[in-house]
């Protein structure tokens, strides 16, 4: 077990200098030009080339990425070109924000996804099935964009139930959460029921019955376990799905977390920020599979991890 | 048992289950097909009531229907009654039959693999059971689900509470589900092919335990089974069922010794039997070895699979698959590897067949197929062509089988388009299909006829040797039979050796020319067959022809003697192979390891 | 020469005598304050928040564009226009409670134009002597900046610079402490220690951040507000809807464009919005050194087919129509010049005299933030009125930036949203960096590549007028610069945005105030709440 | 299919979506560039829906109805070209690295999980940055970003088709590996193939929308269904229909693309084909 954490987190560090390479390289190679940015207009050339050998942005690729890559190691994400600040210290201020954003929107969706999907495969077949079917498929074809702007037009402006957008209280979470977490709730009802009416056509069910088991009892402990483990595996995807999610839904609803600041410093090429977001993120992706993958055998104790 | 019974024993007559007039339909194309027509039987208190009959017949659904479970929607009982003692079951609620089921009449399933829930422990799964029924606390239930354990006779029953299905081997797990069905003391148990997907060895262990059970608790007994030598050892009436109606019924001694229906005579005589069985072939005389050049000769076979492990993934041990397998295959000449699972025979077949990376030496018709450049290996393969245990699985299910029995040809180039369809068509014929068939899909063929398709594309290439592996063992008992004349024909036209690979041994018995034994990786045992059945001197050998069960009343084994512990596993650490057996002649080239 | 101290006393400025001290007020901002470091910051936001953090030599009369000195109780202007005399004010303190002296003041302008701070203002004080020196990193401080006596700096020119006193004027220049920076280093801007009106009491980043009184401070009187909370990361919608509800006092962000109709509409509301101008021009810049628009007919038939009236009305009216690159708030704005007239049939005709009977086929470069490509398409659409097939190409910010500042890259920019928003108000700041040669270098910010010798040496000639008698004779010249530059039509210039700053009704304090031509939204130290 | 009313909804709308865009310019009496004088009133805002202007005007004054009929030619091929483009990437580096096991399959892979772990969005605003998009380039930044699901998908299905025992029948008989890739594997590819096709269309067409809603997709004035929103949104609440019109529209098709997608699923599942 600690092996194999320890092999998969290497893996994932593997995994993030890959992506910090991959990112590194496209924003070396964009067009634009982060010094004049910082230098502002009334720069003289010379200022500008003063700021560039300062940052080290007049060295060779590699040699910006080996730095990059030097600082990292000692935990540092750089500092953000515009702000003017620590990057770390920007993504720790707004990452409490996604954070809880997203667990929100894994609340919603499995709440939602989860007892969609259980209902539609226990009344599979019947017309409540059907038209929980349908209303996931809507799920996961709406743009969370109009999502979010319905709900902020249908909840917010016209009925005022809620707020119609920022930040700190639980009714201004709601909203955003929804809209987040309708698309994945979607996904999950979906898996949820065929993995449930999979497992339901499983001989140890029909065994279960012959023990003259309760009906509620032989779903609960018997299908549930069975029947969740792929939506378990899904989580770690999720959270790549979210990341790229809250770019959207936090400036739909202007939530001050990391997309907002993302999109922010891809605006202004602000390399570290952007550097610093996206391997947050991949982290955060990383992570969730890791962890995903150290759930299950909780679950299931066939699965042995090595 | 302490909890008092809540249902008095039948006093007025001895008869526990009554079916009557009982039809189930399933919904199909065009309206509902009964697979199930007007079944009538009567089951008396500790009496074993035996149903026979080829797959398909509606087994199955018979005792579905009984329980209550029959699969939803699509099945339905339509016509007649099921009593149980005074209650009416096809009548009852599904919260009555839920009270019923597992406390009054317990089932075993078929599949001991898939039937218990991979995510429960077993003291979990054993317990729930008892709970189920008996108001009694958790601790009570765990004393009587270790009771039940116990009275299966487990090994370690205590420890096995806590373990998973999955650590569990086949034969295990069927001892649970065993153990589940009867720790409620039920009144009838019926058990659906409790041990077709079990070794022969542990096929007989469970064969035996049902039998004592029910000795011991007077529990009327349902035996769903198609061996005939199962129900020939254990039944005392037996049914015969054709296409869901029942075509025969009686005690077991008059059905073996005189059977009425035609049908049920065709079924008995398809059974192999040691010593017997129609298709026996005779003794033929060992060949000569100097004179031929065998087709194949396989020398230190070595086969390992690695296990990954730890923190960088390295090898931390093998699977010993084939460890150190030597052997000979003169031309026409049939040669069994009979074995339990796992003991490595499909890995020798795949290696002879180049399907895994192998150590030692095969030769086919006296050249190394190591060696060569890929072109000549390929020329040599065309000697030596495999057929498949599921003959469906081995059919690419998107091709026309026309094309399915040219592809060989066209691999190795040979012939034009039309002389292949012609050629085709005659292998078609020559395994008894029609020519008209060729432009079907292999859906759209029956078991035995799937299983004939493969054998025509194994033949397409003329080869010398045919590896069978477990060719037959998926088939019912008179289409086996079939397919085994078949094989042996063409043995005699074409003179195609075989390497026959099965863990039946009466049909090893029937069909080879040689045996020899595997365990673990290792040949135990070789010789020619009379060298085996008649003079077997290997312990595992003599343990596997006694699990075999007679289909002969009569003739009922003695009590199974249990194996102590489970098979050695062939997984060793890095740098510790397994220890090989030394084989030495004990007469007239029959070949037996050195006890050690 | 003592020019300065008259002036000084004649703009000594009247609070106003209703004005009631204490109270807080909340003003919100949608994107994050990113520093509070008067050499760094130069955001929309943290600009006015700085000058009320910090103070400099020189600052303006509130709600004008009006000079007055801040922390300089007087000064002196050499004849030749090339040293400045600043004397201090006595017991100023700094936040921390140090009194300020002109050692400060030296540190503080070396800071600044020192490499390693990379502030982007350091070239404003390219004109100090031994500013290169200390740009190129040879030299530790300004030559130029002398400490006389703790109360009096001598600042020497290497060239006349009728800007300089806007210079002393802008954030960048402000007086910082140099234990305070040097206790906090790269973060001072999360430390901010001034001498200003108001201290940084708290900062949540990404969230709020508290301005609390300096009760110290060296002005009489102001400030009126205890305390100013900024909350970020509020929407304009929000803001605007906080504000109706009453929970917050000023939108920062202003009033979203698609709630101006609706607030416009209501007597009560729109009796609590502030227009003014801005010291704004968006324009279209053409680059000269691309064909077509290397000739002249080309560009000037370009000035003639755009509509700027209907681009006004599309962004709801919130624009004057512009003719000249100055902004009509701006000192130096010729009223009496015309510009080119909206004739989309008179520029077909010129097109087809510059040898584009047809038209021609070219790219327009737009940010992509809302409303910006909009405008684009309306630009567009007028353009192929005469035929002309403009592509648009609408990236990030930094892209149109880096395509502007290549030689041959962008035919045309609309400027929108890097719009050139004056650092001071004078007219010379709308030359240099963007019309004059000097900005006509690869990297630069003169988008339209237009350099003109002439008018650079006219320009140079205008900025040695350092007189303050002679300002009226300077801002002629400067009119004239513009009316030639336009003569070329390097750009088109489209409109000039206003400003509309809603407030609270329970704030006070006159209405030029809140649209301070300098203090972006408002002028945080002489507001107050009734 | 037919016997499945969810999927001949989705093929309805799929169809009237295609119509639109094909037949547009018959549809509409006005051009979706024209910014038209009375398509804003006079303090510019925009029409709401009406006789003239069916689905009201935009924030330039230019027919909606009519944006969001030539903006379907956007999504239709975007959907297109950009999922195709994904398939047959994915198809590849799926096939090759679930039929050579080994370092090949192993560099594959690892590479896909990698591609996994970058949050998709960001990846595709920084290469559209880069890029500078168009309608082509667009299509290649989401196909960039897109292939990854159909490649985890191919090489599971790949590596499975692999272990089958028809495919070692053919390796005994001798088969080299072009034939049994082209012969074997690729036709039992081909239901997972076009299921995923259909439902990545959908995928597709919400990146492209999502992507131009944040202002780095298809280039004004283009329209696209995303691109309207996003031009539009700054005044979703004094005029909801320009956000809610071409919203539904992005809805429709993808969930249509969603309903066949499913269905095919159902239908073309090698699962259930055979085995019956
Ligand atoms: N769920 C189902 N729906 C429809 N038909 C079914 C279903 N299950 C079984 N059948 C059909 O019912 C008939 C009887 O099946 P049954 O399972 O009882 O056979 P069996 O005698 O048990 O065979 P085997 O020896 O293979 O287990 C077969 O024709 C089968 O195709
Ligand atoms: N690809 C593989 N990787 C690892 N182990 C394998 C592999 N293939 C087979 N084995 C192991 O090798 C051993 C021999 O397997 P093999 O399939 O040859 O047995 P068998 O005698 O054919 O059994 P059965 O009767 O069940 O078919 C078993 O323990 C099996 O688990
Ligand atoms: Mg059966
Ligand atoms: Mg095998």
């Amino acid at each position: 077990m600690l092996a194999y954490v320890a092999r998969r987190l290497v893996q994932s560090v593997l995994i993030l200098l890959g992506v910090s390479l991959i990112t590194f390289a496209l924003l070396y190679v964009l067009p634009a030009d982060p010094v004049r940015q910082i230098a502002g207009r009334s720069a003289t050339p010379q200022t500008v080339e003063n700021i560039r050998r300062q940052l080290g942005l007049d060295q060779p690729f590699v040699v910006q990425y080996g730095r990059y890559l030097l600082g990292l190691a000692q935990g540092d994400f750089g500092r953000s070109y515009l702000q003017r600040t620590e990057v770390s210290e920007l993504i720790t201020a707004r990452l409490p924000a996604s954070l809880l954003l997203m667990a929100g929107a894994i609340v919603c969706e499995l709440i939602l996804g989860l007892t969609m999907g259980l209902v539609a495969a226990l009344k599979r077949g019947t017309a409540t099935d059907q038209a929980l079917m349908v209303s996931s498929f809507v799920g996961v074809s709406a743009p969370q964009f109009v999502v979010g702007l319905l709900l902020l037009y249908v909840f917010a402006v016209r009925l005022s139930w809620f707020p119609i957008g920022g930040y700190g209280t639980f009714s201004h979470l709601v909203l955003p959460s929804l809209t987040l977490g309708i698309l994945g709730a979607g996904w999950y009802s979906r898996m949820m029921r065929s993995s449930m009416v999979d497992v339901l056509r499983q001989d140890y069910i029909r065994t279960a019955r012959a023990k003259g088991l309760r009906r509620l009892t032989i779903i609960l402990r018997h299908a549930l376990p069975n029947a969740i483990l792929p939506v378990i595996a899904m989580i770690g995807i999720d959270i790549g799905i979210f990341m790229s999610g809250i770019v959207v839904v936090e400036s739909v609803f202007g939530w001050p977390g990391i997309g907002q600041l993302a999109w922010q410093a891809i605006q202004r090429v602000d390399i570290p920020i952007i550097m610093g977001v996206t391997l947050v993120s991949a982290c955060a992706i990383v992570l969730g599979n890791l962890l995903a993958d150290l759930v299950t055998p909780f679950i299931d104790p066939r699965i042995k991890l090595q | 048992m302490t909890s008092e019974r809540r249902h008095p024993p039948a006093v007025r007559s001895d008869v526990v289950l009554a079916v009557e007039g009982l039809t189930v339909v399933v919904a199909g194309e065009d309206g509902p097909r009964p697979v199930v027509s007007n079944l009538s039987f009567a089951l008396k208190r500790g009496e074993t009531l035996s149903i026979a009959g080829e797959s398909g017949s509606g087994k199955s659904m018979t005792s579905l229907a009984i329980m209550g479970l029959l699969p939803k929607p699509g099945a339905r009982v339509a016509g007649g009654s099921v009593r149980l003692g005074e209650s009416e079951l096809t009548a009852m609620s599904e919260g009555e039959m839920r009270r019923v089921r597992g406390n009054r009449i317990a089932m075993i399933f078929q599949e001991p693999m898939t039937s218990l829930n991979p995510v429960l422990s077993i003291g979990r799964q054993l317990g729930e059971a008892i709970m189920a029924h008996e108001s009694i606390g958790r601790a009570e239930a765990k004393r009587r689900a270790l009771d039940a354990l116990q009275a299966v006779r487990i090994p370690d029953a205590e420890g096995r509470l806590k373990q998973y299905p999955h650590e569990l081997s086949g034969g295990m797990r069927q001892r649970v589900m065993i153990a589940m069905a009867i720790a409620l003391r039920p009144d009838v148990l019926i058990a659906d092919e409790p041990t077709t997907a079990l070794d022969g060895t542990v096929q007989g262990e469970v064969l035996e335990l049902l039998r004592d059970l029910q000795k011991e608790l007077g529990t009327a007994l349902i035996l769903i089974t198609h061996d005939m030598g199962v129900v020939a050892e254990m039944a005392d009436r037996v049914i015969v069922m054709r296409h869901g109606r029942m075509v025969e019924k009686g005690p077991v001694g008059d059905i073996f010794s005189a059977p009425k229906n035609a049908y049920t005579r065709e079924l008995l005589a398809a059974v192999p039997r040691i010593g017997g069985g129609d298709g026996r072939v005779g003794t033929r005389a060992p060949m000569s070895r100097g004179r031929a050049v065998p087709v194949v000769e396989v020398d230190g076979l070595d086969v390992t699979f690695d296990v990954k492990g730890g923190f960088l993934s390295k090898v931390e041990a093998h699977v010993h698959a084939v460890a150190g397998v030597s052997f000979q295959i003169m031309p026409g000449e049939t040669l069994s590897l009979v074995g339990e699972s796992g003991c490595g025979k499909s890995t020798t077949a795949k290696a002879l067949a180049g399907l895994v990376p192998y150590r030692g030496d095969i030769l086919v018709g006296g050249s190394n197929m190591a060696g060569h450049t890929g072109a000549e290996t390929k020329a040599l393969r065309r000697d030596v062509q495999m057929i498949f245990q599921d003959p469906f699985a081995s059919l690419d299910p998107r091709m026309r089988v026309g094309d399915l029995v040219a592809e060989p040809m066209v691999i190795h180039a040979i012939a034009g388009r039309e002389e292949r369809r012609q050629r085709v068509a005659g292998l078609f014929e020559r395994v008894g299909l029609s020519p008209d068939q060729m432009d079907r899909y292999p859906h759209e063929f029956s078991g035995g006829q799937r299983q004939r398709i493969c054998i025509a594309r194994a033949l397409a290439l003329r080869p010398k040797l045919i590896i069978a592996d477990e060719s037959v063992s998926a088939l019912d008992v008179s289409v086996q039979a079939r397919v085994l004349r078949l094989l042996r024909e063409l043995q005699s036209e074409f003179g195609i050796a075989y390497l026959f690979i099965s863990h039946d041994m009466a049909v090893v018995e029937n069909v080879s020319d040689r045996v020899a034994v595997m365990y673990l990786g290792q040949i135990v045992e070789a010789g020619t067959r009379d060298q085996i059945f008649a003079d077997p001197r290997h312990p595992y050998t003599r343990r596997l022809i006694a699990a075999v069960p007679q289909p002969d009343p009569a003739r009922r084994r003695p009590a199974f003697e249990r194996s102590v512990s489970e098979i050695p596993s062939p997984v060793r650490r890095v740098g510790d192979p397994p220890r090989r057996v030394r084989l030495v002649d004990v007469g007239a080239g029959h070949l037996v390891a050195a006890p050690t | 020469q003592d020019g300065g101290g008259a002036g000084a006393k004649t703009a000594e400025y009247q609070p106003d005598p209703s004005a009631k001290e204490g109270g807080s007020i909340v003003v919100t901002y949608k994107d994050d304050v990113s520093t509070l470091d008067p050499a760094i910051g130069y955001d929309w936001q943290n600009w006015s928040m700085i000058k009320s953090l910090f103070d400099a030599m020189m600052d303006y009369v509130p709600g004008t564009t009006e000079l007055r000195p801040a922390l300089a109780e007087s000064y002196e202007i050499s004849e030749d226009g090339t040293v400045f005399t600043f004397h201090l004010k006595t017991g100023v303190k700094f936040h921390n409670g140090r009194e300020m002296t002109a050692k400060d003041v030296k540190y503080s302008l070396d800071r600044v134009t020192d490499p390693k701070t990379q502030s982007p203002g350091a070239g404003f004080f390219g004109s100090i002597k031994g500013y290169e020196e200390v740009a190129a990193g040879t030299a530790d401080g300004l030559s130029g900046v002398e400490v006389v006596d703790p109360q009096t700096v001598k600042i020497t020119l290497s060239r006349p610079d009728a800007t300089f006193l806007h210079v002393m004027a802008l954030n960048f220049a402000s007086v910082v402490p140099q234990e305070a920076v040097e206790e906090y280093g790269a973060d001072f801007g999360h430390h901010p220690v001034g001498t200003g009106a108001f201290k940084l009491a708290d900062w949540t980043i990404g969230q709020k951040l508290v301005f609390e009184k300096n009760a110290d401070y060296w002005r009489d009187g102001v400030p009126y507000l205890d305390q100013i909370t900024f909350e970020i990361g509020q929407e304009p919608i929000v803001a605007l809807l906080r504000l109706q509800k009453g929970e917050v006092d000023i939108p920062g962000d202003g009033i979203p464009p698609a709630k101006f109709q609706e607030v416009m509409a209501d007597p009560e509301q729109k009796a609590r919005v502030v227009e003014g101008g801005q010291l704004q021009t968006g324009y279209i810049t053409m680059n000269v050194t691309m064909p077509p628009f290397d000739k002249k007919e080309v560009r000037e038939a370009v000035n003639m087919a755009i509509d700027k009236d209907r681009i006004v009305q599309m962004i709801n009216n919130r624009a004057i129509p512009a003719n000249q690159p100055l902004p009509p708030s701006m000192p130096g704005y010729d009223e009496s010049f015309k510009g080119y007239p909206h004739d989309p049939e008179r520029a077909k005709a010129m097109l087809a005299e510059a040898g584009f009977p047809d038209g021609f086929e070219t790219e327009l470069y737009v940010m992509n933030t809302d409303p910006n490509p909009r405008i684009a398409q309306a630009i567009q659409q007028d353009l192929s009125q005469i035929g002309i097939k403009a592509d648009i190409q609408s990236l990030a910010q930094a892209n149109v930036i880096a395509a502007g500042g290549a030689k041959d890259q962008a035919p045309m920019i609309w400027s929108g949203g890097m719009a050139w928003i004056a650092d001071f108000p004078d007219p010379s700041n709308f030359y240099g960096p963007i019309l004059g040669c000097a900005g006509a270098v690869p990297g630069g910010w003169n988008w339209s590549w237009y350099c003109n010798e002439d008018l650079d040496k006219e320009a140079a000639e205008a900025d040695s007028i350092v007189d303050p008698a002679k300002k009226d004779e300077r801002d002629a010249m400067w009119s004239d610069i513009y009316g030639k530059v336009m003569a070329d039509a390097p750009w088109v210039p489209v409109f000039n945005e206003q400003r509309f700053t809603m407030k609270s009704p329970r704030m006070g304090g006159a209405d030029d105030l809140y649209v301070d031509p300098v203090h972006i939204p408002i002028n945080y130290d002489y507001v107050y709440v009734k | 299919m037919i016997r499945r009313p969810l999927a001949v909804l989705g093929i309805a709308i799929i169809l009237a979506t295609v119509g639109g865009a094909i037949f547009a310019p018959y549809l509409t009496a006005f051009t979706p560039d024209d910014q038209m004088f009375d398509g804003l009133t006079l303090e510019g805002a925009p029409m709401p829906p009406g006789e003239k202007f069916l689905l009201g005007t935009d924030l330039l004054g230019r027919d909606l109805l009519t944006r969001i009929l030539y903006g379907a030619r956007t999504s239709l091929i975007i959907g297109v070209v950009a999922n195709g483009i994904a398939l047959v990437i994915g198809t590849l580096i799926g096939v090759t690295a679930g039929f050579y096991r080994g370092w090949i399959g192993t560099i594959l892979m690892r590479f896909t999980d990698l591609m996994m772990a970058f949050p998709a969005l960001l990846l595709a605003i920084c290469l559209a940055a880069i890029l500078s998009p168009s309608l082509w380039i667009v299509a290649m930044v989401i196909a960039l970003v897109n292939w990854v699901q159909t490649a985890r998908v191919v090489y599971t299905e790949t590596s499975s088709l692999s272990r089958r025992e028809f495919i070692e029948a053919e390796r005994s008989m001798g088969a080299g590996t072009p034939r049994i890739l082209f012969r074997h594997i690729l036709p039992h590819l081909l239901p997972t193939i076009i299921v995923w096709g259909t439902l990545g269309i959908s995928t597709t067409v919400l990146l492209e929308a999502t992507l131009s809603y944040l202002g780095v997709g298809v280039q004004p004035p283009t329209p696209s269904w995303g691109n309207i929103i996003f031009e539009n949104q700054t005044y979703f609440q004094a005029a909801p229909w320009l956000v809610f019109f071409p919203g539904a529209a992005i809805l429709a098709l993808a969930l249509a693309f969603n309903l066949v997608g499913d269905a095919l699923r159902d239908i073309l599942d090698p699962t259930q084909t055979g085995r019956m």
